[in-house]
């Protein structure tokens, strides 16, 4: 194994120079914090029955964040169903994440002018849209880059492949990230692939690979800027993979103890890439506790307010199933419609 | 016997096949360690070993692809696909290799695999997880599709479908997987593939259905029966290959034909069981065919998916009308 | 004007719409250097550069995964699947992906794309190349599905999918490429999508067709009037959406309807006409539905293709049968 | 660009150890000669309207002798349309070869035991399929390998990138045999994807890869028998690249004239594999004329014989097309039979 890139180590002592000063360190560590608290929120809100199966992103706030932090805030983002963190930072708004959860495809339309698509569902078949993206930038005569967030068990779809090789072959602008973060649902990362890491299997296209060590917020914001200013200036695409843990569950209907040890999750915990900035901000003077609460009520009353807004919103009605599939309702679909609406005797 | 729901009835076949024949295995997406997202394989990597029930990396291409060479190769291979919306990126290897190997080879070479594959919503679970295009596959040259709707069904066709020398799509109907017990025989045994079950006779109307709208079916038959309405319920529980002559019979009888499917409406099954009627039995028709389906939409998500799905309301107007006729 | 095969035709519409939007690009296997398998794509990477007709890696899911990114951005993509035998690896982002992020982003996002795929058979072809599964598509919700008969038509539906806001699946009948030749301007003109077209007009049978099929069909249709049968002889062109007013008012007058379908028998697009006819026209109906379709088999090779394609003769024999019922 | 592993210099001098003796090496270059006699009259043949469009593999036929004369009787090959020659060599009859391209599909059915697949026409599907069949060998206990053929251009479809993680993630005994000719149809070898070479795609995959000159018998043969041997002791999976070169169109309906130039086909021919053994050959006293006429004639006369073979066959009738689909006739198959008859005037 390679020693993955790194800048900030467990203890949250730098042992390389922060790319980042300490103004936009506390502004992504409050970031963090949100979004840990929206994770929490989610998984307590379906527990309750008033959300949909959710996928907890908690241990993977720092590959999200500090990645997505690297970007300009036109650049494109395609992510997954477990990338909330990435997506709200770079615009997406919570009421839209908390919507798809409702199971509310009004959920899929952020606003106007926000670069993110909803996120995917499917597991590999996203990223070449990120290639798709990237590439219409260029001939656009845009300098815009399009980053795509997958899992570890992504890199087995042949879809990866394909749009690894459409990056590097027409040399678009697109940063590929990888968060390995141990599982995809059951399956172990090292039965994933044989290969030792996922960053390697970026030579297989010319493109070049990032090791990253993805609890390590500095680390990830260093690999993107990186990739994203190659890719900028005619670079072409990079693929960085940011080794970290998915501590929770896959999703919220999943038992992990059928698969995986809790000494290996609390070995994971001990690695929290929250703490981590948290003791490197305290060591500083720039940490306290008021801070954090502060924080931490904020990210909370923006939530209660978006869940709030989500909860009252009328349901959908046979308008939204029918009318989001055109630009224009064709026949046959108006006619469905009329059908509906007959056995439902309002016809 | 014992009283099983869908899930364990095809957990029990699966280790029945398991245990009969040395060349079964299984393989999928989390079939292993975890016992599959709905549990249908819980148990059976600790019983029959990690090489018999494998743990794939997440490509379902690489899945059935694998089960093709495997086949070929002289094992029995069971694939799972975790959800029918996944199935897609595997759809080439069933189109263009699985359901043509045989003939490819006139013989020489063939695919004795089945792919199970949990289908249909009803569960409010997020998009591509409710999907159900049984229609693609029955439209697929060489794939025998399967669709059973009830334990007794689910255990017999899964082991026909494992003893058969072709390849099976055999779907599951995700939201009867707990819905209904039913007293399973401990011992193997087989429901014939190709032989559709008159689960209720009447003389009025015909009602065809399977897999997961089947319940619904069963309620809006019953109801009607209780209104005196005499209804041939008719459950395909295979789709390819069909039993027209039972569906034919019926409709030769009633005169009313009422087809429910939960997939999208154009080119779905429902179409081709009503063409069967303006085809062979267009004389005994006294009514307009009545399909109720699935839309050409995207099936809605939690908060609308009763919009789409057929249910016992819709299956009951479009028996009324077929009635009023 | 210039007299033009569907070939040229198509060559001409892409050629038209390359010069009158900077957004519309050209992307497959061999369009570019070689100017497509058919030539359908001849001379324009010269003339509009590498940059808008791109050659791309034997990879059908990354072209048309590519080309969503693409159309979501702003493009205009124009994909060329070499043959629709080639198609199924990038069917899973056709049904999970182009169809469907309009309704999944509720208008945000959307994907003004085409994907062409030769199809048909009736060259004797390899394995793979003459595949007629268009009803996969009309089952996929998401998806306009074009199919031109005739040289005129495949300019005009062609500009006219390039301007569709939504994503449109566009077969081209691979035995008609070169069969035919009609004048076409010069200009740019389309075909409204969803419009059929009557092309001949008769009280005794309705024959209904599309696409490679229309030529065995016109022959049929000629024959018969020869005998003083009258024929409605109508080309669906769009498969999605439908044009079942024609359809249906053809039936209404005639009684009797014939569909041409050179796909797989079940659950095939001549199923779903079918089931309109028996859904909405069963009064009308004097003799039942007479399918003449290709069979639930692998498309036979050079020897024995003549097996499975539907012909004049066939056609003529179902129409003879609607007739004499 | 590594040095390609090479045994026999284009001059036809030893530069490194041979793997065979002068028998095996004659028997080869006899098995060559016989090949190339085939393409050259399938060719004619299509030329004439007797064959479908055919793919012509003159100028590989050094990678696909040598590769598959390292295998043993019963292992399983899985190659594709323009594979002929090895597949002929692993016991797949002309017979059946010709037949498949005169578009009659009992050529698919080779003689019981032969353990070769047909044809695949498709362009990456089939790779898996050797990873099937050597997974199911190692679960039956027995040691046979299989061995899959594919092109320069499979290399970018996902199916590829699907067969090779399974085959190294259940370390199935499977060698992978890229015959990377420079081309995909009109697309160059260089802008199929951007790697410097196929065989360093073999590490994404935790998998040795080999580059090997594709053009020289004893390499290919050696490279082959290594992984086979590998494999065969349960080390896995290997991919060799055999860089080679189309010396004719990609198929009789190609016109290469439109996209590459003659000067690169020449500069190909004087590197002919054939040549290259003759050469060796001669120079050792194994070679002369009259031997040469001797395996021409031998091979004309068996390919006279298979061709007069295939066209006196019934062609195929009805029977053919429903009979093939399933074991046994299902029902809806014998009433589609009854509708054609019916149809026809016979039923
Ligand atoms: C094409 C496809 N196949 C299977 C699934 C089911 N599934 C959902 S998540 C998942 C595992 C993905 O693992 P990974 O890529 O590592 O992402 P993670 O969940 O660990 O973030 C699977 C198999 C899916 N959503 N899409
Ligand atoms: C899935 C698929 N896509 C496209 C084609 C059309 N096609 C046939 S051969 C070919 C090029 C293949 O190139 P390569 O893999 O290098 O093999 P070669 O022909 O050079 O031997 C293509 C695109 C096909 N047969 N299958
Ligand atoms: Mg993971
Ligand atoms: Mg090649």
């Amino acid at each position: 194994m390679p020693e993955p890139l790194r800048i900030l180590d467990p203890d949250g002592r730098l042992v390389a120079a922060s790319p980042l000063d300490s103004a936009e360190i506390r502004r992504l560590y409050g970031a963090m914090v949100a979004a840990r608290t929206y994770d929490r929120k989610c998984t307590a809100l379906q527990r309750q029955g008033r959300l949909a199966t959710y996928a907890s992103f908690e241990g993977q706030e720092a590959a999200q964040i500090g990645t997505a932090a690297a970007l300009r805030p036109d650049d494109w983002m395609v992510a997954s169903y477990r990338d909330a963190a990435a997506m709200w930072f770079h615009g997406y708004p919570w009421l839209n994440l908390l919507l798809g959860r409702t199971g509310d495809e009004r959920g899929g339309s952020p606003p106007e002018g926000v670069p993110v698509l909803p996120p995917s569902i499917t597991v590999g078949a996203h990223m070449i849209h990120a290639v798709g993206l990237a590439w219409a930038a260029t001939l656009q005569g845009e300098d815009r880059v399009a980053i795509t967030y997958f899992g570890d068990g992504a890199t087995s779809e042949g879809d990866f492949h394909e749009a690894m090789n459409f990056a590097a072959v027409y040399a678009t602008p697109t940063v590929f990230v990888c968060q390995n973060n141990g599982w995809a649902i059951s399956l172990p990362r090292e039965r994933q692939t044989a290969s030792a890491t996922i960053a390697q299997k970026a030579d297989a296209y010319g493109m070049p690979g990032v090791y990253v060590d993805g609890n390590d917020l500095l680390a990830c914001h260093a690999a993107a800027a990186d990739a994203a200013a190659l890719a900028r200036q005619g670079g072409g695409p990079t693929l960085i993979e940011a080794v970290t843990y998915r501590v929770g569950p896959h999703t919220t209907a999943d038992d992990p103890g059928r698969y995986r040890t809790d000494d290996e999750v609390e070995e994971w915990r001990d690695r929290d890439p929250l703490e981590r900035v948290r003791r490197h901000l305290e060591a500083a003077g720039e940490w306290d506790p008021a801070w954090q609460q502060q924080l931490e009520e904020e990210a909370s009353a923006d939530l209660e307010a978006a869940v709030a807004e989500a909860e009252e919103l009328e349901p959908p009605g046979p308008g939204d199933v029918f009318g989001g599939m055109f630009a224009d309702l064709p026949g046959h679909l108006a006619e469905q419609r009329r059908l509906l609406a007959r056995d439902r005797g309002e016809g | 016997m014992a009283e099983l729901n869908v899930a364990q009835a095809l957990n029990a076949a699966l280790d029945t096949a398991l245990a009969a024949d040395p060349q079964v295995m299984l393989l999928g997406e989390d079939v292993g360690r975890t016992g599959g997202v709905f549990r249908v394989t819980d148990g059976l990597q600790r019983k029959h070993g990690e090489a018999r029930v494998v743990d794939t990396p997440v490509a379902e291409s690489g899945i059935v692809g694998a089960a093709l060479g495997l086949a070929i190769g002289g094992m029995r291979p069971v694939a799972e696909i975790q959800f029918l919306g996944f199935a897609y990126p595997g759809y080439d290897q069933l189109v263009s290799h699985v359901g043509r190997i045989r003939h490819r080879s006139r013989h020489r070479f063939t695919a004795p695999l089945v792919v199970r594959i949990p289908y249909g919503g009803g569960i409010g679970a997020a998009e591509h997880h409710s999907e159900s295009t049984e229609a693609v596959f029955t439209h697929t040259p060489g794939l025998k599709v399967v669709v059973p709707s009830r334990p007794y069904d689910a255990k017999g066709l899964l082991l026909a479908a494992i003893e058969d020398p072709d390849p099976v799509v055999f779907l599951e109907p995700i939201r009867s997987y707990r819905a209904v017990r039913e007293d399973i025989p401990d011992e193997a045994y087989t429901v014939a593939l190709g032989e559709a079950a008159v689960e209720q006779e009447g003389g009025d109307v015909t009602i065809v259905a399977y897999g997961a709208a089947m319940r619904d079916a069963r309620a809006a038959a019953a109801d009607l029966a209780a209104t005196g309405v005499g209804v041939d319920l008719i459950d395909l529980r295979t789709l390819v290959p069909l039993d027209a002559a039972t569906v034919l019979e019926s409709i030769e009888k009633t005169g009313r034909l009422v087809v429910v499917q939960e997939g999208h409406r154009t080119a779905g099954f429902a179409a081709e069981l009503a063409a069967l009627a303006a085809e062979r039995a267009l004389y005994s028709l006294a009514a307009p065919v009545e399909r109720v389906t699935g839309w050409d939409t995207v099936v809605p998500l939690r908060r609308a998916e009763h919009h789409y799905i057929p249910d016992a309301a819709r299956i009951m107007a479009a028996a009324r009308r077929a009635l009023d006729a």
